[in-house]
């Protein structure tokens, strides 16, 4: 893992960052195409790991994920690369959000949740029995869709993580600081670190919620749909902020928005819900690509159905 | 408990209770002991004799408060605990049959005519069938709680048999209810101890009772000297010999208590003792201290 | 880099059981409850037929004849509950719909609490309260011949439902204001009056936190024992219909035993827990009821 | 500008008069109709208040709380209710440091710990809504017979807590669990998201943000209590002390068991010290539900 | 007054339907100016009333909205056209939503909320002391951005407009039919009218509560952020129906979503938030034009920086 100081300082941007921008994907066909141009294509089961692609930090392989009885998503195996953006898109209730659960185990809250298969992270089965979650979580952060700051100062919001897991820090006001610099919040906030979280608009606090994320120094940070509350404004900093985040964190984004997947992600996953025989609808991974080619020259014919269907 | 020293210096509780028609005697009492021994912590409770009488045959308490004898089966209780204890009467009251203001027709009344009114099955409605020289007004009837001491006196004393008594008249165990019911009715009949009709005479009128001796109307002295047949009945304080053996303080208040008798029954607004009845309390007391 | 228990975390395994401790007090309670019932209630029913005592229209456990039949008990309770009930639901949810929907939310923090100083008035107070004041109210607007008795079920039950008013109140208006403001702009948006969407679509929406609180209120007038003893009456020798009349709740009639002179060890002072045990069943049976209907309601409106 | 007016007929109503076409009588009788219901139970509290205060009126004055009970009838007029008034608030308070810790600990159980698709969780639920709804004299009974013989307590101010405190534990758990349940799910998700444990998110998030609702719902269950007087005259309650109690062993009698004690007295007197301290029990309350709505108010948090 | 049931039964399209595609405003230029080629190009005012333009329903002029002293919204005048649909953007807290709560009076709703200048719908003041608010919303419906179908059935939901209103309705039963078919629901539901509408997936429900405002034959539909809470795939139904909806109902849209905007509207008015003298922000409007103008050649500079921040 990176060093976190150095990393949170940085603000030159790195070679390899995505240009932020939209754009029709035909137009950016090879910009991206270039961009993420040494991960291989992904088979539909998403086994994207070509020559040159980096590590896989979280490793999915054949999860499928229970409610109470309720298969909601089937037999997924895909792997999560270091210091690479992983989008998640698809249909609503395809089950993103509970695949993006399954990494931290923040499944293991919602009473009558099932995990079969192997998540592993770092080649470690999350869910054998000697593992903590508590542990997991600390090393697999996550960003929620709606920001949820605590009802306390801003200081205290950043402050938890490090408290709570009993983190060595040299000086608490200087660690609060580096992770609020590294969530862009910084110069925003430092006049008034004693205030309230929930005074800070929409889109600060969604950076407040990343900063404090940031502040347990986790490897992973998994974001659920991070930017759906936001404006645009704030949606491009987030955004911006994720590509920076990205040279030292590895990060995986659940998204509706098609355009943000293909902005902010090296890869990206492609769920969609399947009627199975008896009428119940399960989740499924379909596809799994770089980006680029996701998005202008998918393998599956239902990942181009469904781009297409909405680029027109 | 705790240590008593010399008069003036004992210390630690008494614990009273029981019959919450006794209880305005005992805590007379013990308000005045306080001035003679201000460390003695008494208190006093109101479970009604039956359960004063489980606390005490269990000795949870040194005192208890009765408005009626012990019964066999209490009896059996404290001698199962080998509680000892010495029964001691402490008051007269008379049980006051009372009538509305406005009723001039009933100035006195037989046993036999209460008990016509009274008895199981009665089916008396109106005044006149007590009596035909009185008027035709229904007759509405007030009366003490059937799970009471008073209640099972009066039943025996009238009707005969303890808890013999017709059941559709106005019970209360709040005496003001049965003070207010009469007072409120033309044609009402109640009975209750002495002091709520004393309280209470403006707004009440007592009837004479007719015991087979006379016409006699209820008052201490009436009730003193035996006159005030039937419905006359002394109230007791039974107290725990072993209290008395381990706890100064309680063989102290019992003393005091018989010796302050007068004022004590003076300052409940009872029947005091009679002489007889005095010598008899203090008669008890020394048997009881051995 | 292990994801094994680093430290290990003693403290939240006696947290955990502490927690469970807390927890089985209520379950300790109930038992408790029932031991102190079962045995004198045994003891009773070794002398009175269970038959007689739940089809017995004569209830005189300590007046001659002896008679073990709690009808009377049990009528006067439903009697009074009845009406408590139906004086309560009325007003409580009135004044819940006032607070939730009309009143501002300024209003609203001032008399919610206000209120439910009804629901913490001592009963006792209650009691002398009903027996003093409102009783000679009653009386006095009903003179002659069928006037109220100075005991009587009416006069209890009346302020027992003025009492019951904020639990019922109270609680509707937690769940009226539960109901998420968005279903209130909805039916705004569509063309409605405030009324319309206070009965049609707060009210519906709101009905399983509505019921509960019915519920509640039931149990407490059921419950009551104060205010029946003292304002009630204490008759139980026949099945008494007419609220007018002084009758026993089972609860009044507990709490006089309880205090009077009857002797400890006999079966008249067995038969409190007889009827204690009763109660006891009732309160049980209609909570499981009261779940039962809750939940329907909620199947219905979640 | 186009008038409006010649307008294409729109899809609606061809009619496009805004005024009140009915007028809503219905509308304002109901709104009448509430108020009528707010009034009613107002009026109740007033008359109530009203009616005691008149009893009470000439004894409402300092010998009310200096002065201790008296037995002497000529001595009425010194008379005063103190150890009554001391006996409340040592029970209370000690009821409060019973059921509060009991009752917000099940709560967090039954809220943050159990999984309720266990039968004995559910179990557990079940019998705690049972007991918010048994009547307290049966809790008098247990008292008496479990509390003050089986287990040898006695008849003593913590016997009266033991006994109030179970009385009111379902009302402070059930009120908890309200509280706790309105903490938006999102903290507590984000707190475990930090590598929080379970203990930790409940103490340093779920908690202080409950704190208003709790202190709201024990303070209503807490005036519940000290307006009971069932269990405690089932028990065979005290009404004549003249001291006050000195520990958790002590005798003690409570407010209302003196009133009604006093009011049932033939001498008019007590009587009247029973209703001036029905008055100073009816502050006492008023005191404590403003102090919920301080409470509530102060702590509230916007969300 | 067009007869709802044929309208509602009418599925071929409209030639002046917008086309449902994204695409880089540029790629849709022509496309677009030609569609509302009719309408003039609007001054930063908003008085987009070039001749031929269709008439005002609703008409802002000079409208100032206060929340308890702080006014949210300063001075804004604009006409909402008949049949057209006008979009709102903007960045968040600029005053979309209470402009939008303006025109059916929703803000008498909000304690404190007060509203200056003249809304009039069909030349009537809105504000006027003898309109009934709720006249004024029988007329001029509203779709939330959360979908806030009753806990009731599915044909409650529907029924629910015209039984409060006293609506004459010949059969409501056919009349519920009318409006599910309005709303493109009525195949989806027809079999379980009597289950309740809270069963339904998000976007099913969103169209519900569309099929509800349109229950009561409103002019206008108002719609604050009606797809933020659905997916593509329900976003792409609601646009779509928004189309056919523009033909008989003039129709409002607050969105986040320039591409929505873009996608589904006449007219577009960006509303944005400006520091005072005094430091308060106020929401102001600052352009309004036709959609395929206001996208691709602002009159405005704000505009301009806007757009062009989002789009690259
Ligand atoms: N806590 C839960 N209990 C039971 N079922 C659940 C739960 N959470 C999700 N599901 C079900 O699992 C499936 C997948 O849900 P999930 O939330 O993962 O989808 P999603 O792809 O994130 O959808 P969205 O885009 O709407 O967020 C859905 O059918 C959903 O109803
Ligand atoms: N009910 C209210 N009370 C007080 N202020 C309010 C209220 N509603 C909105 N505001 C304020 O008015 C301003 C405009 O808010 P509004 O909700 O109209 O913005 P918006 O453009 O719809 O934003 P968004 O895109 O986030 O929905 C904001 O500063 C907001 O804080
Ligand atoms: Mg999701
Ligand atoms: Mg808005």
């Amino acid at each position: 893992m990176g060093d976190l100081q150095e990393g949170l300082d940085m603000i030159s941007i790195a070679s390899d960052r995505p240009t932020v921008r939209i754009a029709a994907p035909g137009a950016d066909r090879t910009d991206r195409a270039d961009r993420a141009g040494h991960a291989a294509a992904a088979g539909p089961a998403g086994s994207a790991d070509g020559p040159g692609a980096p590590p896989a930090v979280v490793e999915l392989a054949g999860v499928s994920v229970f409610y109470s009885g309720y298969e909601a998503v089937r037999e997924t195996s895909m792997p999560i690369r270091q210091h690479r953006v992983t989008a998640l898109i698809g249909p609503s209730g395809c089950g993103k959000s509970t695949i993006l659960r399954t990494m931290n185990r923040m499944n293991d809250l919602i009473p009558g949740a099932r995990v079969t298969g192997r998540v592993s992270y770092r080649g470690q089965d999350l869910y054998a029995p000697e593992v903590d979650p508590i542990e997991v979580r600390r090393r697999i952060g996550m960003v929620f869709q709606k920001p949820n700051p605590f009802p306390k100062s801003i200081y205290d919001n950043v402050a938890y993580g490090p408290r709570v897991t009993g983190m060595k820090v040299g000086s608490m006001d200087d660690h609060v600081e580096q992770a609020l610099r590294g969530a862009a919040l910084w110069d925003e906030v430092k006049g008034k670190l004693r205030s309230n979280g929930l005074a800070l608009s929409g889109g600060q606090q969604q950076r407040l919620c990343i900063a404090r994320t940031i502040a347990v120094r986790p490897e992973v940070i998994l974001m659920d749909e991070p930017c759906s509350a936001l404006d645009p404004i704030a949606t491009g900093r987030i955004e911006e902020l994720m590509h920076e985040l990205a040279q030292h964190y590895t990060i995986v984004i659940v998204t509706h928005n098609m355009q943000q997947a293909a902005r902010v992600s090296h890869y990206t996953a492609f769920f969609t819900a399947e009627v199975d025989a008896d009428g119940v609808r399960h989740g499924k991974l379909v596809e799994l690509n770089d980006t680029g080619k996701l998005f202008t020259d998918p393998d599956d014919k239902r990942t181009e159905d469904y781009i297409t269907g909405r680029f027109g | 408990g705790g240590d008593g020293g010399a008069a003036g210096g004992l210390a630690g509780s008494v614990l009273v209770d029981g019959s919450s028609t006794v209880a305005p005697l005992s805590k007379a009492a013990a308000d005045i002991y306080r001035e003679e021994e201000p460390k003695v912590n008494i208190t006093v409770g109101t479970s009604g004799t039956g359960g004063g009488f489980e606390k005490f045959c269990k000795g949870e308490t040194d005192v208890s408060n009765a408005s009626r004898p012990i019964k066999d089966s209490e009896k059996a209780a404290c001698a199962a605990a080998n509680i000892g204890y010495t029964e001691l009467v402490v008051a007269n009251d008379a049980l006051t049959v009372v009538v509305n203001k406005a009723n001039t027709w009933a100035e006195c009344l037989t046993t036999a005519q209460l008990k016509k009114v009274w008895d199981q099955g009665s089916k008396v409605r109106s005044w006149k069938e007590v009596d035909p020289s009185f008027p035709d007004q229904r007759l509405d009837l007030f009366g003490p709680g059937t799970d009471s001491g008073t209640f099972d006196f009066f039943t025996a004393a009238v009707n005969g048999k303890e808890d013999r008594s017709r059941a559709d008249y106005t019970a209360s165990e709040n005496d003001n209810v049965l003070v207010q019911g009469v007072a409120g009715s033309t044609g009402g009949l109640g009975y209750f101890g002495f002091t709520y009709f004393e309280e209470n005479a403006d707004k009440l009128k007592a009837v004479k009772v007719d015991g087979g001796g006379g016409c006699v109307a209820p008052s201490v002295a009436a009730a003193q000297d035996g006159s005030y047949r039937p419905l006359s009945r002394p109230l007791y304080i039974y107290v725990s010999n072993q209290a008395m053996a381990s706890k100064p303080q309680v063989l102290s208040f019992v003393e005091f208590y018989a010796g302050h008798i007068d004022e004590i029954v003076e300052e409940a607004r009872y029947v005091p003792l009679t002489a007889a009845q005095k010598a008899e309390l203090g008669a008890a007391l020394d048997k009881a201290k051995g | 880099m292990s994801l094994r228990r680093g430290r290990r975390r003693p403290g939240e395994r006696v947290i955990e059981a502490l927690l469970v401790a807390a927890a089985a007090v209520s379950v300790a309670t109930t038992i408790g409850i029932v031991v102190a019932l079962v045995e004198p209630t045994v003891e009773f029913f070794a002398e009175v037929g269970v038959v007689e005592f739940l089809t017995g229209d004569r209830w005189t456990p300590t007046l001659d004849p002896r008679s073990y039949g709690v009808l009377p008990l049990l009528t006067s309770t439903v009697i009074s509950t009845f009406i408590a009930v139906a004086i309560a639901i009325p007003l409580g949810l009135g004044s819940a719909i006032y607070l939730a929907e009309y009143a501002s939310p300024r209003t609203r923090r001032a008399l919610k609490p206000l209120l439910e100083v009804l629901a913490g008035i001592p009963t006792v107070v209650y009691g002398f309260f009903a027996l003093f004041a409102l009783n000679s109210v009653l009386r006095g607007i009903w003179p002659g011949s069928d006037q109220p008795d100075f005991q009587n079920i009416l006069v209890a039950s009346i302020v027992m439902g003025i009492m019951i008013v904020p639990t019922v109140a109270s609680l509707s208006e937690d769940a009226m204001t539960a109901v998420p403001e968005s279903l209130r702009a909805g039916a705004y948006a569509l063309a409605s009056s405030k009324m319309q969407v206070a009965v049609r679509v707060v009210l519906p929406a709101a009905v399983s936190g509505i019921v509960a609180s019915f519920v509640l209120g039931l149990s407490r007038a059921i419950g009551e024992t104060m205010i029946v003893t003292i304002a009630g009456g204490l008759s139980s020798d026949h099945i008494e219909l007419n609220p007018l009349r002084a009758a026993a709740t089972m609860t009044a009639f507990i709490a006089n035993i309880g205090q009077g002179d009857v002797p400890v060890d006999s079966l008249d002072y067995r038969s409190i827990f007889a009827v204690g045990s009763l109660l006891f069943g009732f309160t049980f049976a209609l909570n499981a009821l009261s779940i039962r209907l809750v939940r329907r309601f909620r199947e219905v409106y979640e | 500008m186009t008038p409006a007016v010649l307008a294409a007929p729109a899809p609606s109503d061809p009619e496009v008069a805004l005024t009140r076409r009915r007028v809503r009588v219905g509308e304002t009788l109901f709104r009448l109709v509430l108020l009528a219901c707010l009034v009613v139970a107002f009026a109740f509290l007033a008359w109530l208040i009203a009616f005691a205060v008149y009893r009470g009126w000439d004894r409402l004055d300092a010998r009310l709380w200096q002065n201790m009970p008296t037995g002497r009838v000529s001595r009425i007029e010194g008379a005063g209710v103190q150890s009554a008034i001391t006996g409340t608030l040592w029970v209370i308070g000690t009821t409060a440091l019973i059921c509060l810790p009991i009752g917000i600990l099940a709560a967090i159980y039954l809220e943050e710990y159990a999984d309720n698709e266990r039968w004995y969780n559910r179990l557990l639920e079940l019998n705690i809504q049972n007991l918010a709804g048994v009547p307290s004299i049966i809790f008098g009974i247990l008292g008496l017979g479990v509390i003050a013989r089986a287990l040898g307590l006695g008849f003593t101010v913590l016997t009266a807590a033991l006994i109030l405190a179970l009385l009111v534990l379902p009302i402070v758990i059930i009120a908890t669990r309200e509280a706790i349940r309105a903490v938006p799910q999102s903290i507590r998700q984000a707190s475990y998201a930090l590598g929080a444990t379970r203990w930790q998110t409940v103490s340093r998030q779920v908690l202080p943000i409950a704190v208003p609702g709790i202190a709201t719902g024990s303070i209503l269950a807490l005036s519940r209590a000290i307006g009971e007087a069932a269990p405690l005259i089932m028990l065979g309650a005290v009404t004549y002390i003249t001291f006050n109690p000195d520990g958790l062993d002590s005798a003690y009698t409570v407010l209302p068991v003196q009133i009604y004690s006093l009011v049932i007295e033939a001498q008019a007197g007590f009587q009247r010290l029973g209703a001036a301290a029905i008055v100073l029990l009816l502050g006492l309350l008023l005191l404590m539900n403003s102090l919920a709505i301080v409470v509530r108010n102060r702590f509230q948090k916007r969300w």
